[in-house]
């Protein structure tokens, strides 16, 4: 049995949710001794066809992990063109069933962060930097059906927790302008909203230093975020994607070979979860705990149900 | 009217100081390149870089002040690079001024894979952004208005308080002179001995100094971070300024207030829930239509051509008459 | 004739400078630069297949360099026909999902409708520049903001495939633009290129049009005298040239991608602008100096593969190149060019 | 002396006495010499002219003496002291000051701002308005040229602007003043009180030299002249000892006859009506002011005044570039005004331009191309919308013959030819337009006398052949040689009608400055 030769393309490696994916990639290379490519393509709808055929006509790889929707096109033809090659597809699941779906389930955990601002927001001043708003915000880049995921997610917590808090969202329409991000976080801010939830990419950066400079609160998403304004970070959404590919290439490494199929990762199997920071968490008040628990129970098992945005 | 308060209010002042500041600042330094006559397409990349080499040099160094100066030295370089093309080789301006934009996107990206192993943003890594000037007295005198004077970083400051000393400098000093002359009639600079290629470095360079704190100001001022692209067109925009203005500083005041508050209202009016495209698209439109407006037989001239015009008839013309009217000599 | 021969070879010289100056920066990036070139030319033409990604990239680089050309021999700076591509891109897309009708047909009103949309996208600018004068080069770089993001909210909030990314849904067939060869993407729009390169060039030389054109852009004053009307030969030059670019965005629709996606090529308005501005605004040099475009961009592709360089490095070799020959060309041939000029005055 | 000053003389006796010696100056431009060993002395207290014919080296030489240009080989001596003038600043702390041929003011600057460019007068690090502005008052009453300091420049008049240019060089201390082409922009009123202050100045003990096509102010100012042909030293001799004769002779190198053609009047019927023309300039003052005026089959009308009293807005209204705000311009029937510049040259309108580099050519394009101008939509050259580019070459090669265009071939660029070559290029194309009218705007403007006098008899030709000739020029001698009326212009207006045979240049010279002649004869201010 040969070393295990892994590929990963995408364009979003230096964000978030990217940069927990490579992240995993980095640590089974560590802990198994692969062989790791990375690919970060540009934004050329032009170019991703000769990107796959480049990765996928050797047979190189063993698995090629593919992150991005702008990807998909390409994806499908490569797959049809390399019937031999195994493809991972992250965070969605395609039509052909040659392929390896990792799915996340972000509205999940997006039902409890809202649901986490909702009950905070509700306390008002009761609260350290709590106004009497009753509303909470939310800072998504572009509009797009992730985001809108994420929103729908955010949005049902809410209502579920806290059924009096409204949610203000806003687009920033671009996933790279920091600036924009924290300009906009102020203005919902100055709206009442107290808590902002950034899932913005590098826009989303600006909600938090925004969250920083004005003294309110922001929740985090993809990867840990606390550290970004301390103090300021209510909690983080986490989305797996280290687990997510580090369980994969482990699978294969063993000698599992990976079949093609869909795994899903959420709140069940830890592949989204709600980290609350560890400098806010014991100015939660118990039953606000107490609640987001059950709450977490209730979409396990299935008591509750979490819509995605169609 | 609830909906009107909503919108205007100090936060929509404050927010308007702040979002014109680096557009302000990179505009003041086109004002010396467009003064000097030359067409600087190149501040978008100038800034880059400038806010690039901050990042870097603030975390290099654990200081922002440091790091200021090295956004400062990164646009320099560009600008004098501009300056060598243009003046001294006599590049077309919009060619290099393009082509170094390119430069400076895909450099600033190579560097970041080659020092952070990654590409599009670079966050935390100690970066050490400029601090926050409160003016003590602010509170007591202005009350609820004190936001709109105090908690800025520095170079909001620099930017608004170079306006009055750039009316100075092109008023008062030899080389503010300098550059008008060269970039109005570059035959008398000439004539006069004064090197019209020396007054364009100079006013380049003037460029790059600013246009390096306002990309300075961008990644450690007004947000404390590097992204991919992050001038994302304020460069552009403060040429269109720089057209309408002709690159008096009071008049690239009003052009930049103008898009502070575009781009700060629209802003606002994303949390009514506007599409975030058209939204965006807002900034970049009032530039096109203030710049067709203000083309539409350029209303400033034509005012003064009319006055111009009243006064010759008023002085001159009635001496001329009486020679009409004499059949003399 | 020897002119430009000597022209062209002081090219060739900037060209190799801005290599080797790109060289010292891949070792500074810590990677070899014999292996980055020897990797760039394989990937840019070191199969059949690599040949025609080659000519694929270069297709669009092309149309929009002629489109600049136009622009340039009329002494129109057409900074926009990266918007006027996005803007042809998506009208092609919605005539090609939205109006079924006979193959063939479909095909060539889906280019005619991206040919009209991106003259409809310039003829703003147009006007103002032909009536008042209004800097072009600022009314165009500025309108392709606008323009990337209304194809953005077409895209997403009015004609959005559901289930979908950010894309419209797929065109019918009907729509489709042959491809050429089976073991390539590359469609007829580079002989759409090609052709239109030709033919541009062409009426330039001549046609009565093309040389009144050709006048108001090297001597406004003397054509104006000569009894060409300036303003109105400006404003079809600049609409010819925003609609060349649209058609640009239609090739791309139609030849590659079948649907338009929010996006999709960012980039290529601007690089034509520049391989003609490298050509001298002449079709025929665009030809050439869009392959090289095209071959690098290719190239770049399988050198992120292969290398541990990142494709910025072929932006920041491009940017130099377009650096020297830009002092070159004027150092040469100053005053001959249509483009080199200096006339940037406010 | 004069042509006896020798090659580098180790001892120049009475040196003090010479304020410039240029010795063995040459100067190239690649391998063709604008100036070649050339050797002059100036002595302190002359007024010295320099003549010759266009493209002589007046201009290079100056452009040598005063730093602007670094000559090849030679020396240059100022009131006895070698110098090397690396630069215009060098000239000027030797003493020297030069009025440029164009002049070189900043216009949105104020006469004071213009004045002391560079060498501001400063308090503090910042430049002190109100100092420079007394200053200037001061220079100009001392040495008599009236300006107001605080006005702004691009409201004067030329003879102001020159007066400016004046003051410019006696507020930086000239003892020497170097005047290019002076009196080419002003009045004859202007140019003699011009010259009462250039003699002012010498009998101050300062040296003026300058350089002039009008030989009448050659002989009536200089004390000394120079004569330069093909970038070579003719001669230098005190003006007494000279006629006017002799000094075409050196300039041309053999005789040309200056006087007026003569003809029998063939005026036919009125081709052009021009009736209450006004039109505004490009600042959108008035330029124009009811103009009315006919030219008729076979007659030359000439059009004399200043430069920049309203004869390029007339022309150019005529021809459709500039729109008229009132009044008509009638030519066989169609009314110019609302025409545009293509419909008016089907009309029937030729038209050289004034400024021949900006309108007339494209200085970047082939002859022929140039050539080709106006005729491109017409056969033979075009065909359905076709060029035919063998019938333009073969066309321009003619064209080349017939107008004794020194050029290597049809194919050549336009701006590698010298001034007056490009001139006949243009005239070449609008005179076999066939056209019946022609419009005319300077036609020998910067060209020498050899030229000139080709193009006259080109120009007498066109009126023979029954065309309607309208000839705007500020040099009134030529329109003396052509015409058959002059009309004068000034401000816009015309102040009077001269006829042709028997015109009286005092009396035109006092119209041109602004005085209606009392017995201008009535038919053109109707
Ligand atoms: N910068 C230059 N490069 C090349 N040739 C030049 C340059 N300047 C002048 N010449 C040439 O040198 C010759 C002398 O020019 P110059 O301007 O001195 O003539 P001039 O006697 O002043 O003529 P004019 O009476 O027309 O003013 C001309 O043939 C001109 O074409
Ligand atoms: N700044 C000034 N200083 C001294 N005299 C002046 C000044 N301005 C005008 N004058 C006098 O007034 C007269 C008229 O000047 P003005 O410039 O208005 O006339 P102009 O130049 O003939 O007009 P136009 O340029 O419209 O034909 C001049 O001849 C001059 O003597
Ligand atoms: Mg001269
Ligand atoms: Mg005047």
């Amino acid at each position: 049995q040969g070393k295990v030769s892994v590929a990963a393309i995408s364009g979003y490696f230096a964000q978030g949710f990217g940069v927990s994916i490579v992240n995993g990639l980095n640590k089974a290379k560590t802990d198994f001794g692969i062989d790791l490519k990375l690919v970060d393509t540009g934004n050329r709808a032009l170019d991703y066809e000769e990107q796959f055929a480049n990765l996928a006509k050797d047979g190189k790889y063993d698995l090629i992990f593919v992150m991005g929707w702008e990807l998909v096109d390409a994806l499908q033809k490569a797959s049809a063109a390399y019937p031999n090659q195994r493809f991972v597809f992250i965070d969605g699941v395609l039509d052909s069933d040659k392929m390896i779906y990792a799915n996340f389930a972000e509205e999940q955990g997006s039902f409890i962060a809202g649901a986490l601002a909702g009950m905070i927001e509700n306390k008002g001043s009761a609260f350290d930097k709590i106004g009497d708003g009753k509303a909470i915000g939310f800072v998504g880049g572009r509009d797009i059906p992730v985001i809108r995921n994420f929103l729908g997610g955010y949005e049902q917590g809410s209502k579920y927790a806290a059924p009096d808090i409204t949610v203000k969202p806003v687009f920033a329409g671009t996933f790279d302008d920091p600036a924009k991000g924290s300009e906009l976080t102020q203005a919902l801010y100055n709206e009442g909203a107290d808590i902002v939830y950034n899932v913005a990419g590098p826009t989303g950066e600006g909600v938090m230093q925004a969250s920083a400079a004005a003294d309110k609160y922001s929740i985090g998403v993809d990867i840990d975020m606390c550290s970004t304004a301390p103090g300021n970070v209510l909690g983080s959404m986490l989305k797996r994607g280290d687990i997510a590919v580090y369980s994969l290439i482990k699978d294969e490494v063993e000698g599992h070979k990976v079949t093609p199929g869909t795994r899903t990762f959420d709140l069940a199997s830890g592949g989204v979860e709600l980290k609350v920071c560890d400098d806010i968490a014991p100015k939660i008040p118990e039953e606000v705990k107490a609640k987001l628990d059950e709450i977490k129970k209730g979409i396990v098992d299935g008591s509750i149900k979490v819509a995605k945005a169609k | 009217m609830e909906v009107l308060d909503k919108l205007l209010n100090v936060a929509l002042l404050v927010a308007t100081l702040r979002t014109t500041a680096p557009i302000l600042l990179v505009g003041l330094g086109g004002s010396f390149t467009t003064k000097a006559g030359i067409f600087n397409i190149g501040l978008e990349g100038q800034m880059l870089v400038g806010a690039f080499f901050a990042v870097l040099g603030s975390i290099w160094s654990g200081s922002a002040f440091v790091g200021m100066l090295c956004g400062v030295a990164a646009a320099l370089v560009f600008a004098l690079v501009f300056a060598l093309l243009v003046v001294t080789f006599r590049a077309n301006e919009v060619v290099v001024g393009l082509a170094l934009n390119i430069l400076a996107g895909g450099m600033t990206i190579s560097l970041m894979k080659a020092v952070f192993g990654t590409r599009g943003s670079i966050v935390g890594h100690g970066i050490v952004g400029l601090p926050k000037v409160q003016i003590p007295w602010a509170r007591e005198l202005l009350g609820s208005w004190a936001p709109l004077v105090s908690g800025y970083t520095p170079l909001v400051y620099v930017a608004f308080f170079a306006v009055p000393l750039l009316v100075l400098f092109y008023r008062r000093t030899r080389l503010g002179l300098y550059i008008r002359v060269v970039g109005e009639k570059p035959e008398a600079a000439e004539a006069l001995g004064i090197s019209i290629a020396r007054i364009r470095y100079v006013a380049s360079l003037l460029c790059g100094l600013l246009a390096g704190l306002a990309g300075a100001h961008l990644s450690l001022g007004y947000i404390t971070m590097f992204t991919e692209n992050m001038s994302s067109g304020r460069g552009f925009m403060a040429v269109a300024i720089l057209i309408f203005s002709n690159g008096d500083p009071l008049r690239v005041l009003g052009g930049c207030l103008l898009f502070g508050f575009a781009d700060a209202f629209s802003l606002r009016l994303k949390t009514f829930g506007f599409p975030s495209y058209l939204i965006l698209a807002v900034p970049y439109a009032v530039a096109l239509v203030a710049l067709f407006a203000l083309s539409y037989r350029s209303r400033p001239r034509i005012i003064r051509e009319t006055l111009e015009s009243m006064r010759k008839l008023l002085s001159v013309e009635p001496g001329r008459a009486d020679a009409d009217n004499t059949p003399s000599t | 004739m020897s002119d430009r021969l000597r022209a062209v070879y002081g090219q060739l010289l900037a060209v190799l400078f801005a290599l080797a100056i790109g060289a010292i920066i891949i070792l500074m990036v810590d990677e070899s630069p014999v292996k980055v070139f020897m990797t760039l030319l394989r990937g840019a033409f070191g199969d059949q297949a690599k040949i025609a990604g080659t000519l694929l990239q270069t297709t669009p680089i092309l149309i929009c360099g002629v489109a600049a050309c136009i622009g340039l021999r009329g002494g129109m700076f057409n900074v926009g026909i990266e918007g006027q591509l996005f803007l042809g891109g998506f009208a092609a897309a919605w005539v090609g999902f939205a109006l079924p009708l006979p193959a063939g047909i479909h095909m060539l009103v889906g280019l005619a409708v991206a040919t009209l949309a991106g003259a409809a996208w310039v003829a703003i600018p147009a006007f103002f520049r032909a009536r008042y004068n209004t800097n072009e080069v600022v009314s165009t770089i500025l309108s392709n903001y606008v323009a990337v993001l209304l194809t953005s909210y077409f895209t997403i909030f009015l004609f959005k495939r559901p289930g979908g990314w950010s894309e419209t849904p797929p065109i019918l067939p009907t729509a489709y633009l042959p491809e050429l060869f089976s073991f390539s993407r590359l469609n007829w729009g580079l002989v759409i290129g090609l052709v239109l390169a030709l033919s541009v060039a062409w009426f330039f030389r001549y046609t009565s049009k093309g040389y009144s054109i050709s006048m108001v852009g090297s001597a406004p004053k003397f054509a104006e005298y000569g009894g060409v009307n300036v303003k109105r030969q400006g404003f079809l030059v600049l609409l010819v040239s925003g609609a060349v670019g649209g058609l640009a965005g239609g090739v791309e629709t139609l030849g590659v991608h079948h649907r338009f996606m929010e996006g999709f090529a960012p980039g290529f308005g601007f690089d034509g602008l520049i391989a003609a501005l490298l050509a001298n605004g002449s079709p025929i040099g665009t030809i050439v100096t869009a392959l090289f475009f095209g071959a690098l961009r290719s190239g770049s592709l399988l050198l992120e593969v292969e290398t541990t360089a990142s494709r910025e490095i072929i932006t920041v070799i491009q940017a130099l190149i377009i650096l020297s020959v830009s002092a070159q060309v004027l150092m040469k041939r100053r005053g001959d060019s249509t483009a080199g000029e200096r006339r940037w005055k406010f | 002396m004069s042509d006896a000053s020798p090659s580098p003389a180790p001892v120049k006796p009475a040196a003090a006495e010479m304020a410039v010696e240029l010795i063995g100056v040459t100067k190239r431009f690649g391998a063709f010499a604008a100036n070649d060993d050339v050797s002059i002395a100036v002595r302190r207290g002359e007024i010295h002219a320099i003549i010759g014919e266009n493209g002589a080296g007046k201009t290079t030489l100056m452009n040598v003496l005063f730093g602007l240009l670094q000559p090849d080989e030679g020396a240059i001596r100022i009131e006895g002291k070698d110098m090397v003038m690396a630069d215009p600043a060098a000239a000027i702390a030797a003493g020297l000051g030069m009025v440029h041929q164009h002049f070189k003011l900043v216009p949105s600057l104020s006469v004071a701002e213009n004045v002391f460019l560079g060498m501001e007068i400063r308090r503090n690090g910042l430049i002190d308005h109100a100092a420079q502005i007394e200053k200037t008052r001061e220079l100009s009453e001392r040495f008599g040229l009236r300006v107001e300091p605080t006005e702004r420049v691009s409201l004067l008049s030329v003879g102001i602007e020159q007066r400016i240019e004046i003051l410019k060089v006696l507020a930086r201390g000239a003892r020497i003043i170097i005047l290019d082409e002076p009196t080419a922009v002003l009045t004859p009123q202007e140019s003699r009180e011009l010259f009462q202050t250039l003699r002012g100045f010498v009998a101050g003990g300062m040296t003026v030299i300058f350089i002039s096509h009008h030989l009448e102010e050659v002989m009536e100012v200089s004390d000394t002249v120079t004569v330069l042909r093909n970038g070579k030293h003719v001669a230098t001799r005190p003006t007494a000892e000279l006629t006017k004769a002799d000094l075409v002779r050196m300039m041309v190198g053999r005789d040309v006859s200056f006087a007026r053609r003569r003809r029998e009047r063939t005026a036919g019927s009125v081709v052009l009506e021009v009736k209450n023309l006004w039109a505004r300039d490009d600042r959108r003052l008035p330029a124009l002011r009811d103009a009315s005026f006919t030219v008729r089959a076979g007659e030359i009308v000439g059009i004399a005044g200043v430069a920049g009293n309203g004869q390029t807005e007339l022309a150019e209204v005529l021809t459709g570039l500039r729109p008229a705000s009132h009044g008509s311009a009638v030519l066989k029937g169609r009314d110019l005004t609302t025409q545009s510049p293509a419909q008016i040259r089907e009309a029937g309108l030729a038209h050289v331009p004034g400024d021949r580099m900006v309108r007339g050519v494209d200085g970047g394009a082939s002859i022929s191309a140039n050539l080709l101008m106006g005729r491109q939509t017409r056969a033979p050259w075009s065909r359905n919308g076709i060029l035919d580019w063998q019938v333009a070459a073969s066309q321009a090669s003619d064209m080349i013959k017939r107008f004794d265009i020194r050029a290597r071939g049809p194919q050549d660029t336009v701006k590698r030819l010298s001034g007056g070559n490009i001139q006949k290029v243009v005239l070449a194309r609008e005179f076999t337009n066939d056209a019946d009218f022609l419009l005319i705007d300077q036609p020998t403007r910067g060209v020498d006398i050899g030229a000139q006098e080709s193009i006259h008899d080109e120009i007498m030709r066109q009126r023979a052949a029954g065309r309607a000739v309208l000839v705007i020029s500020v040099q009134l001698d030529e329109l003396l040689t052509l015409a058959d009326r002059i009309l004068v212009m000034f401000n816009g207006r015309i102040m009077g009608e001269v006829d042709g045979d028997g015109a009286d240049s005092e009396r035109i010279g006092m119209m041109m400055a602004g005085v209606e002649a009392g017995a201008a004869t009535g038919g053109a201010a109707r």
